[in-house]
């Protein structure tokens, strides 16, 4: 029951910095997102919470206490390794039970654990397995109930379902959220996918190049995303050049979007950031907007992405639900794209990550 | 596949013929010698023979030999473990500069040649020897220690001459486990130390084993050394065959001697790779 | 392994195992440069005279550049056909894997003076004597123990999967083997190679019954003459030869590099 | 052509270069390819190679040579082609002329000279001298052990035939003995140590260490110290045996004879060879007839059960 | 330019039936997906493709040639490991060139499709990197690039795009479909992402524990499901239980819906798929419907999550767009639930897998 605390948290190898002067504060009993581009440091930070990795400056705080100097056995922390990280020697019983033993569990107390531990991520019957016999997905779902199962303090998952499938990996999302809250426990959360990040996290920490861009609740970062970074990033962003001009901006001579988002002054060159689930598509004629012809139509299930060729300008996709009016629309059709004003983001060229 | 079968057999190939051309028959040779009855004088008869088993292994004097060469065996692999860790530990942790350098230093005794080796120990073990001086004007002792002619002369210079083996062997051992699995113990509350015994050995167990066996299997057959540093007083299966066979030319029991040796070596093989093979069923083979 | 600086427990810890390993090593050295005709410690007078004596002696020149040929060679053959054989054993591509292990390790735990008596008998009757080449591979038989095992150790932590990837992008066996394995075992073959090569350079068991007249190797020689009591003489070859082989593997470590791959 | 013989090595191998080698070589014209080696290797070797040796002559230790010949591995000599077969001590040709002894030796006593003022005279020294804590004993392993296992049970009343008393005098110092030493080298060092006062050894071994600076002296004992005869033989397949016949005819001349005394402190055996200094007083060629050479035949059928109780009964 | 034919594929471990008797084909240029829970035996199929698992039975076909005798080296195929499998001791430069070399590619032209191949996974920069120094992702991106860079006649990608953010993933998407059709190769790609798997793939194969359960296109799995397993896993399903009725289902007594899809007899009780992107949520009142209150709501980004208690019946998820006009009911409003009959899969209860 410890919140979280990083203060200008730094790492450095030789000269890059791969985590720059990070501060944030996880409080007691909330999960926080991790989220940011491939190679952004995530792991990073993680591995130094964990006591793994020296940081080269700054302070960790588990509540009052300053750990930045604890060895990472004292720290009472869970970590889901990316790798997984299992014991190779071990069976999938012998794993998990590992990290109980250490707390005195024993004989049908450490059997019952285990079992309920192996059961929440399904995998009750492989106990006897070792790590080499199961599949991607299962050796994750050890990793996950190895490092739960003790009921550490600070719970640090990196990227714990990145091999499951959709269903399993809601099931283990829900069994992840039900633990975290119930046992009050403190966590960070490495995903790549932004659909865990909003649907788990009480706050998401945004991060680029190894510094923040953005600490905020999930709908905060969505719909007010802090900079151009960000709006790049959350969501499936169609990413455009173009002029700004006076309430708004223009993606093409002649193409315009009215913008109350727009960060720069009129006439500068600007990044344009159109989330594809924002654009409103409707056949030519039927609605006022961008004029385009569909190029491509891709079937995603519940959803179908068109991309559209603007008139004049350049490519835009856009998503709309397969249940919807315009999921059929075939390639050659001639559309119009419309979107709020509220939802153009407009940044400075160079202010783009 | 059969193709891996062929592949198979054309590598093993070239070493199975030689040991089968060069190893196997002398030692067939030897085989139906250790069977052929011996007499000074009129040398090796024609008869067939159980005898010179029967004499070994139905002779309490014999028997305790051969316990007392495991022993020797079993503490001598034991000591090099035991500072076998530690210095592939430092090895692999230190700088690269200093790491060369302990490297060379682990391989230089090696190149020392074993009798002039041994010759080396003489003079620092011997009552009025180096070490004996040395604690004696640093008024640590009183009376000399007895280092030599009796097993602890023997133990030091056997785990000295062995040391180089088991480091060696260690170093890739531990160097090939992967940082994260550590880690992982790490971050569950294990302490070094147990992170050690129950993560890093049973990991490095192939090294740990091999490194084992060698030094078991040099110490058990080592002759120059329990000669020199260990005296008469201080026999071994090693010592005992070789004079059978040398001194009193008695090549029949000489080679008995050595069939029961080697018969007992491989069987205590046989059983270490058994469990390790159990230890490591998990890792991928 | 984790990586991490050595504490200073550690550091004197192994510090003091590397002297005591040395330890002897530094009394024969001391002894080569004594002036006395016997081995002593502390050298009671300084002199070169045996490192004279011995680079002079053209007899035991040559005992030194055959046992490193000799050493030379075995390890050389001793390391293709055991990583030839290992790699076989470990991947199971063969049956009576555990038998064969046996064999190959056999020669190191059975009693070395009678393998040499053996071969001699064996060699004679099938007229081989004399022959070069029996000598080189009956070294070849004592040093190829190393050699597999160690690379059967090697051999088990490497991950089989990286190897696979090496197949499936076109890389027959042997070249997968080469470009991929090859490496990763180096660290293992180095350790075999070390072995195998001071065991063929130790040797007297074996070698004092093959040799031909007009052979020597060191060892042999200073066997022969340890009835009669040891002289400076042969601590100072031995001197000459872990310099010099400590100069050559000074000198090989940047192209072996100890350091990379440990 | 080429003359291959065994011999051994070290200060040995180096005499023998300077004594037997060279002259002979000068003399005839052959080539010696000289193989280093120890009388049981060498005894290993020609047995191993079953009547077909590589070598033409083999230095050799009598119990050996005796043992070879009784398997039929060595030739016999023929003493017509030895021109100084004469001039030799009795009992030099043995085991119906198949080796002939070019050199003596003997299991005498070896002390500091520091610790006996007066030089010990008897066997009995070594008994004596025991409680101080100061003896090492040779092991039985090696020819001195066997010899002073005869020696101790000569002097207690027992003979070759019954070393009982031998074992049970010798069984009694045992715990009191500092060492058992199988090699030149522990003997020598012990000595430079001051560890060791006495101990049954080889007089020119001993004659040697004291050249070299070592503090040890020789002593006969008057019981008599035991007789090592040092052979040559020519084993069956000898390939040059004209040459081997010269070889060793060279060996047995007086002036060779005395060349490899002063050199190795080799007890002659030829007896025209006169000696003076050192060489003189480690082997006075007037012992040779005080020394007592036991039957190798009935130590050749005896020694490995004498062996097996002196490990069970004294170095246990 | 070869097709893929699996014939009766096989692979028993033991007792344990892990891959049973499976037969698909893919045509050349064509990719598939393979989709299934983890463990399937999804990786155990491509690995025998690669030839690297040797099949208890069944045959593999390269166009016309029987492979499955054939060694590893000599199929001209890629893979993408799961587990990337970099060689460790090159550089990312050498991982990338190793496929390259062995095709005799030198010298400059080396370098040219090294760079071009690095370049397409954006990892330009670290050619000169060892694989330990490398971010999850990264290694991934690497994997992919030495695989595709030799350009093999057929590729196989195990969950390439895993580690990877959101939006990276969109564009090794983009350029993993380029390359494929391009280069007309003929791929299978496993991946736990429906949504990638529905957008890429000229086919899907569905399976489950050994099995396959579907082998169609896209929208015939999304619309019309072949058994209970498929629509259970397929989109986001709710998986309710209750009694077949005429024309439709009874989820508790007086919750019926109506449904064209059942398979079952009246009376027997049945398993009722309802995907969570087909229930249309409305105020209580504004329209027919099942009548429930929102339990939950989950914001997730594009989409808003709503837990809806139906009244006297089971809880039921339902997913609205984060645009639309039903976006931010609070919990604890009374809505209604409505459905298309065609989108209500029933299927008997032992069928559901
Ligand atoms: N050596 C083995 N012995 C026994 N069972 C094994 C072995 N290897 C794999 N399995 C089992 O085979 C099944 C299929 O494994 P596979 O790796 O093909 O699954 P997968 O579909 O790729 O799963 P994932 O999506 O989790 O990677 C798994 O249930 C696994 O536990
Ligand atoms: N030992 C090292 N030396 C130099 N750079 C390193 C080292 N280890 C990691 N890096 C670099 O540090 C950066 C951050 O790595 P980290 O593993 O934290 O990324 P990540 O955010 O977890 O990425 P991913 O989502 O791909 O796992 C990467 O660009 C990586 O290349
Ligand atoms: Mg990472
Ligand atoms: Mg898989």
């Amino acid at each position: 029951m410890t919140s979280l605390s990083l203060r200008s948290l730094t790492k450095r190898y030789d000269t890059a910095t791969i985590v720059n002067a990070v501060s944030f504060d996880v409080e007691q009993g909330q999960l926080v997102s991790l989220l940011g581009p491939s190679g952004c440091g995530k792991t990073t930070i993680l591995r130094m919470i964990a006591g793994l990795l020296e940081p080269t400056g700054g302070q960790i705080l588990f509540g009052e206490e300053d750990v930045t100097k604890l060895p990472a056995n004292r720290r009472n922390v869970g970590l889901v390794f990316q790798s997984y990280a299992l014991f190779p020697h071990m069976t999938v019983f012998e794993n998990v039970a590992f990290g109980l033993r250490r707390q005195g569990v024993k004989g049908v107390d450490l059997k019952t654990r285990v079992g309920e531990a192996l059961e929440q991520v399904r995998l009750g019957a492989l106990a006897d397995r070792f790590p080499r016999q199961l599949s991607g997905g299962q050796q994750q779902r050890v990793a996950l109930a190895r490092s739960v199962a003790p009921r550490p303090a600070i719970l640090l998952f990196d990227e714990p379902l990145s091999n499951l499938d959709a269903q399993l990996r809601e099931e283990m999302q829900i069994e992840i959220k039900r633990l975290q809250s119930e046992l009050k426990l403190t966590s960070l959360f490495v995903t790549h996918d932004q659909h865990e990040a909003m649907s788990l996290s009480d706050r998401i920490c945004l991060m680029s190049g190894g510094n923040i861009q953005q600490f905020a609740t999930p709908e905060e970062v969505y719909f007010n995303p802090a900079n151009g970074f960000v709006s790049g990033f959350v969501g499936s962003p169609n990413q455009l050049s173009g002029v700004a001009t006076e309430g708004g901006v223009e993606l093409a001579p002649g193409l315009r979007l009215a913008s109350n988002r727009a960060q720069a002054r009129p006439g500068g060159r600007v990044r344009v950031t159109l989330r594809q689930e924002d654009l409103a598509l409707a056949p030519a004629g039927q609605a006022p907007g961008l004029a385009g012809r569909i190029a491509l139509r891709i079937f995603e299930g519940a959803s179908v992405q068109y991309i559209v060729a603007l008139s004049g300008g350049p490519e835009v996709m856009a998503r709309v639900s397969s249940r919807g009016p315009q999921a059929d629309l075939p390639v050659g059709t001639e559309v119009v794209l419309s979107i709020p004003a509220d939802r153009v983001f407009v940044a400075p060229e160079e202010g783009a990550a | 596949m059969t193709q891996s079968r062929n592949a198979g057999l054309g590598l093993i190939g070239p070493a199975t013929v030689l040991i089968l051309a060069g190893f196997l028959a002398p030692t067939v040779i030897m085989a139906m010698l250790s069977l052929r009855d011996y007499s000074g004088m009129q040398g090796i008869g024609t008869d067939w023979t159980l005898s010179n088993y029967i004499n070994v292994l139905g002779d309490w004097f014999y028997l305790e030999i051969i316990l007392r060469t495991l022993a020797l065996g079993l503490i001598v692999t034991l000591l090099c473990l035991i500072l076998g860790f530690p210095l592939a530990l430092y090895i692999l942790r230190v700088g690269p500069l200093m790491q060369t350098t302990a490297i060379l230093l682990v391989i230089f005794p090696l190149l020392c040649n074993i009798v002039v080796r041994s010759f080396g120990w003489m003079v620092l073990l011997s009552p009025r020897g180096v070490i004996n001086e040395a604690l004696l004007g640093a008024g640590l002792i009183s009376t000399p220690l007895d280092l030599m002619f009796n097993l602890t002369g023997v133990i030091i210079g056997l785990v000295q001459i062995y040391l180089p083996f088991m480091v060696l062997l260690l170093v890739p051992a531990l160097q090939n486990i992967p940082a994260d699995v550590e880690a992982a113990a790490l971050t569950l509350r294990s302490s070094r130390i147990r992170v050690f015994f129950t993560i890093t050995v049973p990991l490095a167990s192939p090294g740990i084993i091999t490194g084992s066996i060698l030094v078991f299997v040099l110490s058990i057959s080592a002759l120059v050394t329990p000669r020199m540093l260990g005296g008469p007083t201080y026999r071994v299966m090693a010592t005992q065959i070789y004079d059978e066979f040398m001194t009193n030319l008695n090549w029949p029991s000489g080679a008995a001697l050595a069939f029961v040796l080697t018969f007992i070596a491989l069987a205590l093989i046989w059983a270490a790779n058994r469990v390790a093979a159990h230890l490591t069923r998990g890792i991928p083979a | 392994m984790i990586a991490r600086k050595p504490s200073w427990l550690l550091t004197i810890v192994a510090l003091a195992i590397l002297f005591y390993m040395n330890a002897p090593t530094i009394v024969v050295v001391l002894a080569s440069f004594s002036d006395t005709t016997y081995l002593t410690v502390p050298p009671q007078g300084w002199t070169l005279r045996w490192f004279e004596f011995v680079l002079g002696d053209s007899r035991y020149m040559r005992a030194i550049w055959t046992s490193l040929w000799l050493a030379g060679g075995a390890t050389l053959l001793s390391l293709v056909l055991g990583t030839a054989a290992s790699y076989a054993l470990h991947h199971r591509l063969v049956p009576f894997r555990d038998v064969i292990l046996s064999a190959v390790m056999a020669p190191l735990v059975f009693p070395a003076v009678v393998i040499g008596v053996a071969l001699l008998q064996y060699v004679s009757l099938l007229g081989l004597r004399g022959q070069p080449l029996v000598l080189l591979f009956a070294h070849v038989l004592i040093t190829l123990p190393y050699v597999v095992r160690s690379a059967m150790s090697s051999l088990t932590g490497i991950n089989p999967q990286i190897e696979e990837a090496a197949h499936v992008l076109g890389a027959s066996g042997f070249t997968a083997f080469r470009l991929v394995t090859l490496p990763l075992l180096k660290p293992g073959l180095v350790a075999g190679a070390i072995f195998s090569f001071v065991t063929s350079l130790d040797n007297v068991p074996v070698t004092i019954f093959l040799l031909t007249p007009r052979q020597s190797t060191l060892p042999v020689k200073i066997f022969a003459s340890v009835e009669h009591g040891v002289d400076p003489s042969i601590a100072a070859a031995s001197t000459l030869l872990v310099a010099g082989t400590a100069i050559a593997l000074i000198l090989a470590q940047k192209w072996v590099s100890f350091s990379r791959f440990f | 052509k080429d003359l291959v013989v065994g011999m051994f090595g070290g200060s040995f191998g180096r005499a023998a270069q300077t004594c037997h080698v060279k002259p002979f070589e000068t003399a005839s014209g052959d080539a010696v390819v000289a193989q280093e080696g120890n009388s049981s290797q060498f005894a290993a070797m020609v047995r191993a190679t079953g009547g077909d040796s590589d070598f033409d002559v083999v230095y050799i230790d009598n119990s050996f040579a005796a043992q070879l010949a009784a398997e039929g591995l060595l030739q016999g000599l023929d003493k017509s082609k030895l021109s100084h077969s004469g001039e030799l001590v009795e009992g030099a040709f043995g085991a119906d002329d198949h080796f002939v002894q070019y050199q003596w030796g003997a299991t005498a006593l070896a002390y500091n000279p520091a610790d006996f003022p007066t030089p010990p005279d008897s066997w009995s020294a070594v008994f004596d001298a025991a409680s101080t804590g100061k003896v090492a004993l040779p092991d039985i392993a090696g020819t001195a052990g066997v010899h002073f296992l005869l020696a101790a049970a000569r002097l207690n009343g027992g003979d070759i035939d019954n070393l009982d008393p031998g074992f049970a005098a010798i069984a009694k110092i045992a715990p009191q003995v500092k060492a058992y030493y199988t090699q030149a080298d522990q003997i020598i060092s012990m000595f430079e140590r001051g560890e060791i006062s006495i101990a049954p050894w080889y007089p020119d071994r001993a004659a040697a260490a004291a050249d070299a600076g070592v503090p040890v002296a020789v002593a006969y004992p008057k019981e008599g110290a035991i007789g090592i005869k040092v052979t040559m033989v020519i084993p069956k397949g000898s390939e040059n045996t004209d040459g081997a016949y010269a070889y060793v005819d060279n060996a047995l001349s007086a002036e060779v004879q005395k060349c490899f005394a002063e050199n190795m402190y080799a007890g002659p055996v030829n007896t025209n060879v006169t000696l003076e200094g050192a060489a003189a007083k480690a082997v006075p060629p007037e012992m040779f007839g005080k020394l007592y050479f036991p039957d190798p035949t009935k130590i050749a059928a005896n020694v490995a059960d004498w062996r097996q109780r002196w490990q069970r009964e004294i170095t246990k």
